[in-house]
């Protein structure tokens, strides 16, 4: 037992270090900083509502125009990305759960994978935008793609383009804060006592992947 | 008039006097630009909301002074509607969004919970610099051919007119992310630092509003953001979501932006009701009549405020079912507000009311409020609606709920609070007759506007029919009546910055902690010993005795770190 | 830490698989065409591989109920948004007061 | 204008009870108003500070606070039920309306009749009957809005809108636009005349075609019919477009920098398809005036030649 109490003693320590004058306790701020960022959390939500509203509006319009314009989309390509995105969540989340217990070797490394794994997602992105723009379906007034008429179908495409161009903004700056994290986890900043930022990273990506879960069958299957 | 002199002396240590209140303990212009302190964050704010209001009101007296004759007098019709689309643009998102929360919600809300700061200081900080660029953007805007499509930037005219609009949407697009996380820091602040023993139901009612405040900023302002996001990119790759010829809908424009637009009518409102319980309690020295009533009220404002937003568009040209449901939401959200002129209209029974230059802004408050109620009761009514849309009775209708109601609780709660920020007093004859001018000069202006919209007088028009000259003419007399009374109030505030009285620690006497616990103004850290509450905030009769039987002190069996908001969420 | 919960990894392991499992089932289903059903089953899903998310990595079920309370308040106005705007376009022109369809879909349905 | 206090002469069969309905709201807002004045008056004097006063304790009665709950639910869901009956009957036109299309664009209205006719910023309609406009906008969103009648609807582009009225009696109604539509958003007005059904009968057969008037004299009426005043005046002041004094037989400079005579063709161009020759410091917002008959074309350039 004395051990354990010894290891608790430790994390005190380190926690009061980051402790600022005006919270009580490191738990108060830890708690303040978790509901700060559920917060932030709820307007990326209410973000991306406005695009899934302009979604459903012109669904419930043009049912047919938007059934037939979401078969241009590879769904093989979404489901691995949706599979990709699934496995960089569970790396975060093995990520917080290294920081949490104190092994610092299995945070660094999740980060990285998460860090990759997000990486292949806008690789495989960047293929599937590269395909499109090849045929020539370009937003809104550029859309030159005759197949499928020219009325209602650059629309559906304006939408695609706007959720998954925000979406891929918000996983590059998913990537670019993980890659700081990884770098001050190898430095030691992060243990059992402080891991707040880790925490709050990994909110945040989670949510990333929830938006994509949602982003996936609505364009690519149905 | 007898001054609360007996019992303003709070015990204040000695360790105060050298070190220095917020404002002498630094003197660099870093220690002002760059601090952390939520006071001088509030002071930063009070300047820009002061500079940014005075850039509305001349906007506003050009439009007016244009509109005294009929014909072009001196604005073209381009710069006409440039000039009111700044009006507009400037005083909605750069006034009075950002100013009660940003001046009087940054400096009070961590006072009044008895908190060192804020629970994000470094945010809040960021949250300043960003409305600063969002002002900064608008102005860039002004200057580069300006903007004229109206603060609402309706497509399909907002995606054709002059190239200035992409300033535009840039600046609100910044400006929205300084409400958002003002309203997180907020939210976070109210449920996480607030001092041992003070409970929901004895935070001052201040704090209530700021809070349901914040809820609307954070659920409201991220839609405004995808909003001009769209109307960007449309205007850029033309992605057609709200262009007809590509197929688009531009009422549905409507509903992004509206969606957004009422619930920000409720972020300019509910601060407003705060300042407004705060002075009619402690100016009647009476407890707040339907404390809970009064709390609630807000809250359900600002979560009732999302279903309503489809009043703005019953002739849009959206389906009539919605138009009936928007309609009938509408009123069950003119209850709350009736609730709380009730209440406070109660609160003056068997109070002991003294007249001081904040109380007359509190009734002029209730009594233009009232007037700004029924009159948006009336723009409800479906069929109504239908004559009065888009006419000078929804311009007389908005100011008189915008201008008599928030801005005037803005001037109370400056009057108010003015002796705590700067520890001076400013000469009441002058506030009283500020307050009379603005008074008369504000239902002069709006008054006969109500009249000539119910005649028939459609808005945003820099031309108009001869029969209409008079009552324009009266409205614009109006206006400059109400810019003398404001150009007034600026004169001796600033006059009373250098040579008004030095203020006690509780001019008012007040019952909440910033007037009980801090000296004439606060020290950088708001308490000497973190204040622990044993009462609600507007319990005047029970303040001498605590105050002189130091029974505030923390009870000596309380253990040291007993911190009750701990345990609850 | 005294009071931060920390999820097990083999949970962690066991909702990644769960989620994997739905995303190959809403491929599967969206194949199979069941007409009007296609897109309340997908957002069914969906919503639940979601749920599975906020519950378990973002350990919402051991966290304090205020920031589940203020996630299902984000989560409910949205809904709110897109009910009243889909009351406006779902019904538009119903009391013939506003076109049902735009003029260009009526003059091109004219001329097939 | 005539009318009360607060509201212009009515003259559609849907005014007198929108009115009823306006006065009702006012007049309980007038009550309510002066209860809410005259409370805080007494409350204000009877309980001013006076030395020494304490002030009572107050219970807050819960009666007190529900009723002033439950009777303005009641009061506003009476206006509200009021409100919505009349809407329906303000959005459902009678199935024997008769039908007009018009056509709004920056800044002047296009009235055409089922006899083909278009008339520019003059609607004629015969009285006591109901009238249906089938409305739609060329280019931004506008707003028909007649104060007499009570009515106002938003045109939209690419969609259709409607609005009806019956007119009561035999006037001109003055016609406003309520949705910003730019520079000329406060001068796209247009009137309502009202005949009755034999006078209207005569004004659509003739209002087609008019051989008799002379083309300088038929070019000053569409000048102000076509709503050309809006954007190009008499006098040499240059508002939206170029002015017309002294215009005909001068060489304009282009934006693309090429001059060109100003003679019958050019001027026949510029109005039929405005975008081919710009003149420079001038932006292209006119619209084609493509529906002119080849007589009204020359008689709006027979006005213009006459103009130094």
């Amino acid at each position: 037992m004395a051990n354990t109490s010894a290891a608790e003693q430790a994390a005190k320590e380190r926690a009061l270090a980051h402790l600022k004058h005006y919270f009580v306790s490191s738990d108060q701020q830890f708690d303040a900083a978790k509901m700060g960022m559920w917060l932030f959390l709820v307007t990326e939500v209410l973000l991306f509502s406005g695009m899934f509203v302009a979604y459903a509006v012109y669904r419930v319009w043009y049912p047919e125009v938007f059934a037939v314009a979401s078969t241009e989309l590879n769904p093989w390509l979404g489901g691995l990305n949706t599979v990709v995105l699934l496995g960089s969540s569970l790396t975060v989340a093995l990520a917080i759960h290294a920081a949490q217990t104190d092994k610092r070797r299995a945070l660094v490394v999740n980060l990285f994978v998460t860090v990759l794994l997000a990486a292949a997602f806008m690789v495989v992105k960047y293929f599937e935008y590269t395909h499109k723009f090849h045929l020539g379906i370009f937003p809104g007034e550029y859309f030159a793609y005759e197949e499928m008429g020219q009325r209602i179908v650059p629309i559906f495409f304006s939408i695609y383009y706007v959720m998954t161009g925000i979406h891929g903004v918000h996983v590059l700056v998913g990537m670019g804060v993980l890659t700081w994290l990884a770098l001050r986890a190898m430095r030691g900043h992060f243990h059992s006592g402080y891991y707040t930022p880790v925490e709050l990273a990994g909110l945040y990506w989670h949510l990333v992947d929830i938006i994509w879960i949602f982003l996936f069958p609505l364009l690519y299957l149905i | 008039m007898t001054e609360d002199k007996d019992r303003n002396e709070t015990p204040q240590g000695q360790a105060a006097e050298e070190r220095g209140d917020y404002v002498t303990h630094a003197k660099s212009i870093g220690s002002w630009l760059f601090s952390l302190d939520h006071k001088r964050i509030g002071m930063l704010y009070a300047v820009t909301v002061a500079i940014a209001f005075l850039l509305g009101g001349v906007f506003a007296l050009l439009v007016r002074a244009e509109l005294l004759s009929p014909g072009e007098d001196f604005l073209s019709a381009q710069s006409y509607n440039q000039m009111f689309s700044l009006h507009g643009i400037v005083m909605v998102f750069g006034f009075i969004i950002p100013a009660i929360p940003g001046f009087l919600g940054n400096f009070l809300l961590p006072l009044h919970l008895g908190a060192k700061d804020v629970a994000f200081p470094r945010l809040n900080l960021a949250s300043y610099y960003l409305y600063l660029l969002g002002v900064a953007l608008i102005l860039v805007a002004m200057v580069a051919g300006s903007v004229d499509t109206g603060w609402t930037f309706y497509t399909p005219y907002s995606a054709r007119t002059g190239p200035s609009v992409l300033f535009l949407t840039m600046a609100v697009f910044i400006a929205g992310f300084a409400s958002i996380f003002t309203g997180i820091n907020f939210i976070v602040t109210v449920h996480k630092m607030r001092a041992p023993g003070m409970t929901w139901n004895r935070l001052p009612l201040f704090v209530w509003s700021i809070y349901s405040t914040s809820i609307v900023q954070v659920l409201a302002t991220p839609v405004l953001g995808i909003t001009v996001l769209l109307l960007f990119l449309e205007r850029l790759l033309h992605i057609g979501i709200f262009d007809p010829a590509l197929g688009g809908d531009p009422i549905l424009f409507q509903h992004f932006f509206w969606f957004y637009s009422h619930p920000a009518v409720y972020i300019m409102i509910l601060p407003g009701f705060g300042i407004v319980s705060e002075l009619i309690a402690t100016f009647s020295r009476q407890r707040i009549y339907g404390y809970m009533a009064i709390a609630l009220s807000s809250v359900a404002i600002a979560l009732l405020g999302f279903l309503v937003w489809g009043h703005h568009m019953f002739v849009a040209g959206q389906s009539v079912v919605s138009s009936v449901i928007f309609s009938l939401i509408t009123y069950l959200i003119g209850i709350p507000s009736g609730i709380k002129v009730f209440n406070w209209i109660a609160t003056m029974y068997k109070g002991s009311i003294s007249f001081k230059t904040p109380m007359l802004y509190a009734l002029s408050f209730l009594v233009l409020f009232t007037i700004g109620g029924v009159t948006g009761i009336m723009v409800g009514v479906l069929a109504v609606d239908v004559h009065l849309h888009d006419t000078y009775y929804v311009v007389g209708h908005f100011h008189y709920v915008m201008v008599g109601g928030t801005t005037i609780a803005l001037l109370g709660g400056l009057h108010y609070w003015w002796p705590k920020i700067t520890g001076r007093l400013y000469s009441e004859a002058a506030g009283r007759l500020a307050a009379l001018l603005v008074f008369v000069g504000l239902n002069l202006t709006f008054f006969t506007q109500l009249v000539m919209g119910s005649r028939g007088m459609p808005r945003r028009y820099n031309d108009y029919l001869p029969e209409f000259t008079f009552l324009h003419q009266l409205s614009t007399v109006g206006s400059w009546i109400m810019g003398a009374g404001l150009f007034l109030v600026a004169i001796y505030l600033l006059v009373s910055l250098f040579r008004g009285k030095k203020a006690g620690a509780n001019p008012w006497g007040g019952a909440t902690l910033e007037w009980t616990h801090t000296g004439p103004r606060p020290d950088p850290h708001n308490f000497h010993r973190t204040p622990f509450v044993t009462r609600g905030p507007y319990e005047f009769d029970r303040i001498p005795e605590l105050v002189a039987a130091h029974r505030d002190e923390p009870p000596p069996d309380a253990q040291p770190d007993v911190h009750l908001n701990q345990d609850r969420t | 830490m005294k009071g931060h919960h920390i999820t097990s990894r083999t949970t962690l392991l066991k909702v990644f698989v769960a989620l994997v499992a739905l995303t190959a089932l809403t491929a599967l289903t969206a194949q199979i065409d069941i007409g009007v059903f296609n897109i309340p089953l997908a957002l069914a899903i969906a919503g639940s591989k979601a749920l599975l998310v906020v519950l378990f990595f973002m350990a919402l079920k051991y966290d304090k109920p205020v920031n589940a309370l203020f996630f299902a308040l984000g989560v409910l106005f949205v809904v709110v948004f897109l009910t009243f705007t889909l009351f406006d376009t779902a019904f538009r022109g119903d009391l013939g007061n506003v076109g049902k369809e735009t003029i260009h879909s009526t003059e091109e349905g004219a001329e097939e | 204008m005539t009318g009360s206090f607060w509201l212009p002469d009515g003259a559609s069969t849907l005014s007198p009870d929108i009115d009823s309905l306006f006065y009702f709201v006012t007049w309980a807002s007038i009550i309510l108003f002066a209860g809410v004045a005259a409370a805080i008056v007494y409350l204000a004097y009877r309980y001013r500070r006076r030395p020494g006063a304490v002030p009572a304790r107050v219970k807050p009665s819960k009666i007190v606070e529900i009723s002033w709950v439950v009777l303005p639910t009641i009061l506003v869901l009476v206006v509200f039920n009021w409100g919505f009956r009349l809407f329906i009957e303000q959005s459902v036109a009678p199935p024997n309306a008769y039908e007009i299309y018009a056509r709004g664009a920056m800044w002047k209205w296009d009235f055409e009749y089922p006899t083909g006719t278009v008339s520019t910023n003059e609607l004629h309609v015969p009285v006591d009957r109901p009238v249906r406009l089938v409305m739609s906008s060329e280019d931004v969103l506008h707003s028909f809005f007649v104060p007499a009648f009570r009515v106002k609807q938003d045109v939209l582009p690419d969609r259709y809108s409607s609005v009806w009225f019956e007119a009561t009696r035999v006037d001109t109604f003055q016609v406003f636009c309520t949705e910003y539509c730019g520079a000329g958003h406060s001068i796209m007005l247009a009137s309502v005349i009202t005949h009755s059904q034999g006078d209207f009968e005569a004004w659509l057969a003739s209002a087609g075609v008019d051989e008799d008037t002379p083309l300088p004299e038929l070019g000053a009426q569409l000048y102000q019919q076509q709503a050309c005043f809006a954007c190009h005046s008499l006098d040499g002041t240059a508002v939206i477009g170029p002015s017309f004094a002294g215009l005909y037989g001068k060489t304009e400079t282009l934006d693309d920098g090429s001059t060109a005579l100003v003679d019958d063709d050019y001027l026949r161009e510029s109005i039929v398809d405005p975008g081919a020759k710009i003149v420079e410091g001038y932006q292209n917002v006119m619209q084609p005036y493509a529906g002119l008959s080849d007589r009204e074309l020359s008689a709006l350039i027979a006005f213009i030649r006459e103009q130094e």
